[in-house]
């Protein structure tokens, strides 16, 4: 095996920088020098062949990075890839909130059958529910409920809106 | 690399004793299926009497070698066989079409285990396979875009769906009383709280998931004696517009 | 920007797969299709020189992965991440799971004929599987199946290319 080769795919397999006498040791028959000539001319094939990456060197050693150049890229990228669509479980909360609001985590608990603590933080902090009270009795649990953006991003006025079809069991509360 | 397959080794054969390790075995199936395989028996034509006697000498002293849950299991398909055995020993009707085979529910269920107890194998191939390669190591991290401005992907027909698809809540006795008295003091504490987050916040929308008009009063007075204390102020741009309540600058309790 | 290059740097800067789709949403100008042709004209650049790492499909989109014949040489390295193996019964159930999904915890209990409670609590917690749905009935029982993470897991490119039953040798055996 050619050793740029070998140490190409250290360099990109390794989750942090690495000194070329580490490298080294990827096969018993390599120097470090070998390992800083193999780098040379790794950095001159990137360069030559116009890779989006190139190997930098570090305080503490070599990494592959991607070039700056592209930033800008990766940031829309990132923008525009991760759209926040809601796992299962989270649907399933927003939809009992939605349904059975005012309502409390213990509830929701009892309806889903797991811990829901974690869902409904995530979707707190997408602005989706809120708490909107505090229940009675012991603890006095807080209570939560659908906000403003929950119904602006269906387009709808108002809860009484939400579609309520015959074979939805979860509801209906609301209809007291 | 392959999965660690029962062989015939694990099976010793001992005065006439299977001594089996039960522990290398995933269940009573996994077992059953070795019995009949390591003696070449036609899984169509099962010896119930021989493999039941088999499987009861492998099993035997369960209860102290596995946990209780694993022990249950194993003697379930212990009862299993042994009922089996009895329906083979009662005369069968002439009519044999009608009559199927007591060991035909067992025997299908054995094929079916083994099937993915092979894919099983197929995939744990796959995973060293896969194994060899290895993914960019660093990746350099970039600052997470927020959540909130995401735009969501998601229906009204969507969220239908999945409220249809809950299960009904369990009957009991309701979590609240229906009638709950609402008091203004208790009104004041959520406005406050509500204003702790959010500078302004419109009077309908605190209003609104609740219908009794009761609310809606007890809310109004909460806002309006917030109002003369300076913690809250009321504002409505036009008549019968929305009503904003705004976080009180002038803080006399603080 | 050349396109191919844009299509490098996301790929390179990405720890899982991506489909063509996500890709082509770095730049506003780029289709799925000019993506694909990009990452035809990068696999074929890697190949003609010998790069130790090349794209491969997996998981319904694609990642650059290192070739197989480096696996030896990283794994002395600390910095190189292992994934850990999974046991037989973690296989069985996932299995089950991926050949019959969407599947309830009961289903795969009668096929493999022991509780595999511990066994989906795993799965879901190292992300290869996932609640999709809930069956109709008492209880309304929760339906799992696979994730995208599962398919990288095995090296698949879809849940089409898993082997059919009829390809696998067991089958033959239980014609006979």
């Amino acid at each position: 095996m050619k050793t740029t080769r070998i140490v190409e795919a250290v360099l990109f397999a390794s989750e942090s920088p690495l000194t070329s006498a580490d490298i080294a040791k990827a096969s018993g028959e390599l120097s470090a020098k070998d390992v800083e000539a193999a780098i040379d001319e790794l950095r001159h094939e990137y360069e030559r062949d116009e890779r989006s990456f190139q190997i930098y060197p570090l305080a503490d050693g070599f990494q592959i990075l991607t070039r700056p150049e592209f930033g800008p890229y990766l940031e829309q990228f990132d923008s525009v890839t991760r759209t926040s669509r809601l796992s299962r479980a989270a649907l399933e909360t927003l939809a009992i909130i939605a349904y059975r609001q005012p309502v409390s985590r213990l509830e929701v608990e009892e309806l889903r059958g797991v811990n829901v603590a974690g869902v409904l933080r995530n979707l707190q902090e997408r602005g989706l529910i809120e708490v909107v009270d505090r229940a009675e009795g012991l603890g006095r649990p807080l209570l939560y409920g659908t906000t403003s953006k929950f119904l602006d991003h269906f387009g709808i006025r108002s809860l009484e809106d939400l579609p309520r079809p015959d074979e939805l069991q979860i509801s209906l509360r609301a209809q007291e | 690399m392959r999965l660690p397959t029962p062989t015939s080794a694990q099976v010793v054969r001992s005065d006439d004793q299977f001594v089996v390790d039960l522990e290398r075995f995933q269940g009573p199936l996994d077992l059953l299926l070795h019995l009949i395989r390591s003696q070449d028996i036609d899984i169509f034509d099962v010896p119930i009497a021989d493999i039941t006697a088999q499987f009861v000498a492998a099993i035997e002293g369960v209860e102290a070698r596995l946990s209780l849950e694993r022990a249950g299991e194993f003697l379930e398909m212990a009862a299993t066989l042994v009922r089996i055995k009895a329906q083979m020993l009662l005369p069968r009707h002439e009519d044999l079409l009608q009559d199927e085979d007591p060991r035909s529910d067992l025997v299908r269920r054995l094929l079916e285990y083994e099937l993915f107890r092979e894919i099983a194998v197929a995939l744990s191939s796959a995973e060293a396979e896969r194994a060899l390669h290895r993914g960019k190591g660093y990746v350099e991290p970039r600052p997470p875009p927020d959540v909130a401005e995401l735009p969501l992907e998601l229906t009204l027909e969507q969220l239908l769906e999945i409220a249809v698809s809950l299960p009904a809540p369990p009957e009991k006795r309701p979590h609240r009383a229906p009638v709950r008295p609402i008091t203004v003091d208790e009104k004041i504490e959520l406005w406050v709280e509500s204003l702790k987050r959010k500078a302004r916040v419109p009077f309908d929308w605190f209003v609104q998931r609740w219908k009794t008009r009761m609310h809606a009063v007890m809310s109004f007075l909460a806002c309006l004696e917030l109002a003369k204390r300076g913690r809250a102020r009321l504002r409505q741009e036009r008549p019968f517009g929305t009503l904003w309540v705004y976080r009180g600058e002038d803080d006399k309790d603080s």
